[in-house]
């Protein structure tokens, strides 16, 4: 009998009472919580599948299932968390943070294993619990309030996704994703509101630009990097059943719109984070493009880059007053953060050798003609919006300590090492595309000028009406189809 | 403005209607008594609803008292922040109390059975511990910010909350140790109806009454001490 | 089935009220409404499976007619849930109202994006 | 099935209650009540531990944290002007019309005033430091001539013009009379002008100014009246 992998929550769960106690050494307990689980993940990949009910009981009890989707995701976390940790050491938090952030830790790791939608449930309301404690953490005004109205949309939302699984609980009598046969249309709807709120899709999280520009520099990349995808792969977990895959149409339509808007949205914003925090809503839009593992791949890649891109920009934006992109271009940034920098936005805008570019072409492989059309718009928006960052300059510093930078270089290795092996097994095609596509980002980048879009759907009201105004149309979706 | 409201009250009515009409086909599961003696059978608790929550849904249960305790750290690390009010004006009436204390008493003596009988009927220690925390705000209405502070001992609070969590999750993962799997239930089953039955579900029972308890004291606390009384 | 329809109608009111209201803490005891409908869905659908509490009486042999246990189970995870993260959140709206003085929505939100 | 039907329907109708409340408390009470009657259909549709945890949490735990909550939830930035009668502070705190009515109006809305006094209306040097300016401000003076404040009027005057030639309102030479700085004599009796008393809103709290407006509409005229005749006599 193999131990059950319930140890990749508890032992997170351990060191967060660990950290209370020892309040002293917080530091230390946390990198050694991340490195731990490092490790335990690693382990799961030498051993096969898990799909177990815990404690066995088989026809009651929960249902958890970690298969290589699973595996490649708790990956990704472990990573990003590892390095967001190391990063973190150089500031002054203190065992609050260190006591979120492991909580934080045991529930994406659960959420990720979950294949019982109550049991999926509940792990988000607990990420989503520490999720508003980390934004606002630092108790500024404007953080207290991008966390509240993150409150305030999410409550709503898990109370349909609530709603929807009461729905399908009564039609199938069991919460266990594996036993689902039936499925009306308006659960699968209401389920997908739940969903889709949590997992930084345009138009349905639109919490998601205030709260992470706003919230401080590691709480933004453990944001970007791991807690939009907790929602993302439920999703994905859900629509490769086949009860639910009547509505795979209905998610990438959404998604392709999502990643357009999101780099529209990015290219004509002037606040630094703010950017990265719309060119995640457009990122998270090529990942639920669709259900394969390159989508899969893709999600594993963006966390990577996109909390490295968190953080790089957020340690150099941390201390300036006025936090827009003209102000950072004035100050110069140490040599090695800068390499960072540039490999994370050679990895995000698909260049050939990087992440980015393996798991687009994959993606890309998959979609149909139109799908095509709308991710290579998408990806040529996401060039011009971040095409800036690569302007920033360097400031020589003498002696850079590599301990300070540990966390970027992690991650920098990951993106690299997967671009590099991805690179060799793509076509020529592949790579011509997408230097075209770049070229064309480019040529946008030089051309366009974009003003201030207004941003009426950020408004809390108006997050809130989308929610019904999406029901009502995967409703119309559902009964033409 | 009025566009938008009439938009939204009319899409929501829809939704609304068209959820109501697609219930109208929900089948009905009867379920037998043998299920249910199944259930006694494997758990040994009468109350099939405590089974379910402490029993075969245990592992959700870690994760609720997680969230719990998340939200309570949360409004002490949050409240800490703002400064507490000057003056704080108890209710200072002789009856009131004298009925306060009793009023304590009663709810501690009624907490503690509702707790330990969760698995012979209604209750269980989430409930025991909210009325454990009414009876201490009842309390604290008539008395001085420091009165409850030494009375609560609320600075050690913090430290029973922290035993409480770490018991919690060794429970869980003791079972580990005696090589059956984690969040097994396992200690004897016991006799049907007897209080000390049913395995560990009295013990989580009685830790979910004291974490509940202390933290409904440690809410009524921080916000009286920042808020004032009503 | 009553008891659903009603559940669905509470919920929707609730969500209608979350929508239109100003005040944040009218926000939130919409929030509330809606939480108690969802509620009230669970509990009337372990009522459809049977009329009694599902609590057996170790005298009687063969009880009929009892409750469905599992959705009463869940849903009371989700009643601390939605106690824990209200308390939380009002905290929240003490912090913004002392510092923005207003519990209007549009407010405090006109005001923090121009800051 | 009659049980579950009339159950049902009163739900639904205290669900609407607290949803179409506007005002916090009371809203806060009837969620208790609406919250207290779910656990009484919880209990007789055989979901008793259900009603006891909806019972404990969303009926006493709940509201309580709600009210502590809602306490001195927004403050009421006030600027006034001493103006006997009208609102000054006392020696047993402030009194005055205006600030009786103030009270009312923020106790009705669980705010607390904040009250800062200002030498006159010239020397305000941060408007936005208020949401209300109030101490005898006459309507024709501001009419038309503000652009940060709306008016709204609450009580009937009239102005005099002295022999000075300054035009003094009724209240303000009342109690200059009174103090003894100028004799009834010098107050011509034929310049009579209808005004209002107001309160200056300003702008940027016009949601104070619209509930303050509904407010003032939606008060008692019995009490009202005696405020006025407490006060002014």
């Amino acid at each position: 009998m193999r131990a059950d992998p319930s140890y990749l929550v508890i032992s997170p769960f351990l060191f967060s009472v660990a950290i209370l106690v020892f309040k002293k050494h917080s530091k230390l307990l946390s990198t050694l919580e991340a490195m731990l689980n490092l490790l335990l993940v690693s382990i799961l990949f030498l051993e096969g599948d898990y799909d177990f009910y815990i404690s066995n009981w088989v026809s009651k009890g929960i249902h958890l299932l970690v298969d290589f989707n699973t595996k490649v995701i708790l990956l990704m976390i472990s990573i990003v968390f590892l390095s967001v940790t190391l990063n973190s050491l150089k500031k002054d938090y203190n065992h609050h943070f260190y006591f979120f952030s492991s909580v934080f830790l045991a529930s994406t790791n659960a959420s990720m294993m979950a294949y019982d939608l109550f049991n999926i449930y509940v792990v988000i309301e607990l990420a989503s619990l520490t999720a508003y404690l980390l934004i606002g953490y630092k108790q500024k005004t404007i953080q207290l309030w991008a966390s509240l109205k993150y409150l305030i949309l999410s409550s709503v939302a898990l109370n349909f996704y609530l709603l929807g699984i009461g729905i399908i609980y009564a039609y199938n009598r069991t919460f266990d994703i594996s036993k689902i046969e039936v499925l009306p249309e308006i659960s699968i709807v209401f389920v997908l509101v739940g969903l889709l709120a949590k997992s930084g899709i345009f138009f349905m999280s639109m919490w998601l630009p205030l709260a992470h520009s706003e919230a401080e520099t590691e709480v933004s990349a453990l944001l970007s990097g791991i807690f939009v995808k907790i929602g993302a792969f439920q999703i994905i977990k859900l629509l490769s059943i086949e009860a639910f895959s009547t509505a795979r149409p209905l998610i990438s339509m959404i998604a392709i719109v999502s990643s357009i808007l999101g780099t529209v949205y990015a290219f004509s914003e002037k606040s630094t984070k703010k950017v990265l925090a719309y060119s995640t809503l457009s990122q998270m839009g090529f990942v639920l493009s669709g259900t394969s593992l390159a989508n899969i791949l893709h999600m594993f890649n963006h966390g990577i880059f996109k909390s490295l891109l968190f953080l790089t920009v957020g340690d150099s934006v941390e201390n300036m007053e006025k936090k827009n992109f003209q102000d950072l271009k004035d100050k110069k940034i140490p040599l090695l953060r800068n390499l960072t920098l540039k490999i994370a936005l050679f990895g995000i805008m698909g260049v050939p050798l990087f992440s980015g570019f393996v798991s687009k072409s994959l993606v890309d492989h998959e979609m149909h003609f139109t799908g095509k059309i709308g991710l290579s718009i998408a990806a040529v928006g996401t060039v011009a919006s971040l095409w800036r960052f690569l302007s920033l300059r360097t400031q020589r510093i003498a002696k850079e300590k590599i301990r300070e930078n540990i966390g970027y270089l992690i991650l920098t290795t990951f993106v690299i090492l997967v671009g590099a092996i991805g690179t060799f097994k793509m076509n020529l095609s592949d790579i011509l595309k997408s230097l075209i596509l770049i070229a064309l980002g480019v040529l946008v980048y030089k051309i366009f000028k974009l003003g201030n879009i207004s941003k009426v759907f950020e408004k809390l009201d108006n997050a809130l009406f989308i929610y019904i105004i999406f029901c009502v149309l995967g409703l119309i979706f559902f009964t033409v189809i | 403005m009025r566009f938008k409201n009439l938009l939204i009250v009319i899409s929501t009515i829809i939704v609304c209607l068209v959820t109501i009409v697609s219930l109208t086909d929900i089948p009905t599961f009867k379920i037998s008594f043998e299920e249910f003696e199944r259930i006694i059978e494997e758990t040994n608790s009468l109350n099939t609803v405590t089974a379910y929550y402490l029993n075969y849904r245990l592992y959700d249960t870690i994760f609720e008292i997680f969230v719990f305790t998340l939200s309570i750290y949360g409004v002490v690390f949050f409240l800490n922040s703002v400064p507490s009010i000057e003056k704080h004006v108890p209710f200072n009436d002789p009856v009131m109390n004298f009925y306060s204390k009793f009023a304590f008493i009663i709810s501690i003596v009624a907490a503690i059975y509702i707790a330990l009988v969760g698995h012979l009927s209604p209750g269980g220690g989430f409930v025991a511990g909210i009325v454990a925390g009414t009876g201490m705000m009842i309390v604290s209405l008539t008395k001085n910010i420091d009165e409850i502070k030494d009375q609560f001992k609320i600075e050690n609070i913090s430290s029973y909350e922290k035993l409480i969590l770490l018991s919690v999750i060794l429970l869980t993962i003791f079972p580990v140790l005696i090589g059956k799997r984690s969040f097994q239930n396992f200690l004897p089953l016991g006799k049907t109806g007897r209080i000390l039955s049913a395995g560990f579900i009295p013990l989580f029972d009685l830790l979910i009454f004291l974490k509940v308890m202390f933290g409904s004291w440690s809410i009524t606390f921080y916000f009286i001490k920042h808020r004032g009384v009503v | 089935m009553i008891i659903l329809i009603c559940s669905i109608l509470i919920t929707f009111i609730g969500f209608i009220g979350t929508i239109l209201k100003k005040n944040l803490i009218l926000k939130m005891l919409s929030v509330g409404v809606m939480n108690t409908g969802v509620i009230t869905f669970f509990v009337g659908l372990s009522y459809r499976s049977g009329k009694a509490a599902p609590i057996i009486d170790k005298l009687l042999k063969n009880q009929q007619d009892l409750a469905d246990p599992i959705p009463q189970a869940v849903i009371i995870t989700s009643i601390v849930i939605g106690f824990a993260v209200l308390t939380f959140s009002l905290v929240y709206i003490m912090l913004l109202t002392s510092r923005r003085s207003t519990m209007d929505v549009k407010r405090i939100e006109g005001e923090t994006d121009e800051s | 099935m009659f049980l579950e039907i009339s159950l049902g329907i009163i739900l639904v109708v205290l669900a609407l209650i607290v949803v179409l409340q506007n005002k916090p408390l009371k809203a806060i009470i009837l969620s208790g009540a609406f919250s207290a009657s779910a656990a009484i259909t919880y209990f007789f549709i055989g979901a008793p531990d259900v009603a006891m945890a909806e019972a404990s949490i969303g009926a006493v735990f709940t509201t309580f944290v709600y009210i502590v909550a809602l306490k001195h939830s927004g403050k009421l930035r006030v600027g006034y002007i001493d103006q006997a009668g009208l609102i000054k502070r006392g020696a047993h705190g402030y009194e005055g019309v205006e600030y009786e009515l103030l009270k009312l109006f923020s106790e009705d809305r669980a705010m607390s005033l904040e009250m800062k006094k200002i030498d006159s209306f010239d020397s305000i040097e941060k408007l936005e430091n208020f949401d209300i300016i109030c101490g005898g401000m006459v309507e024709s003076t501001f009419s038309g001539k503000l652009r940060d404040f709306m008016l709204i009027p609450y009580l009937e005057t009239n102005i005099f013009k002295t022999k000075k030639g300054e035009k003094l309102d009724l209240v303000r030479i009342k109690n200059l009379v009174l103090s003894g700085q100028i004799s009834p004599q010098d107050i011509d009796q034929n310049t009579k002008e209808f005004t209002k008393y107001v309160f200056l809103i300003s702008k940027e709290s016009e949601d104070v100014g619209k509930a303050l407006t509904d407010f003032l509409q939606n008060l008692d005229k019995k009490i009202f009246n005696d405020i006025v005749r407490r006060n002014l006599g």
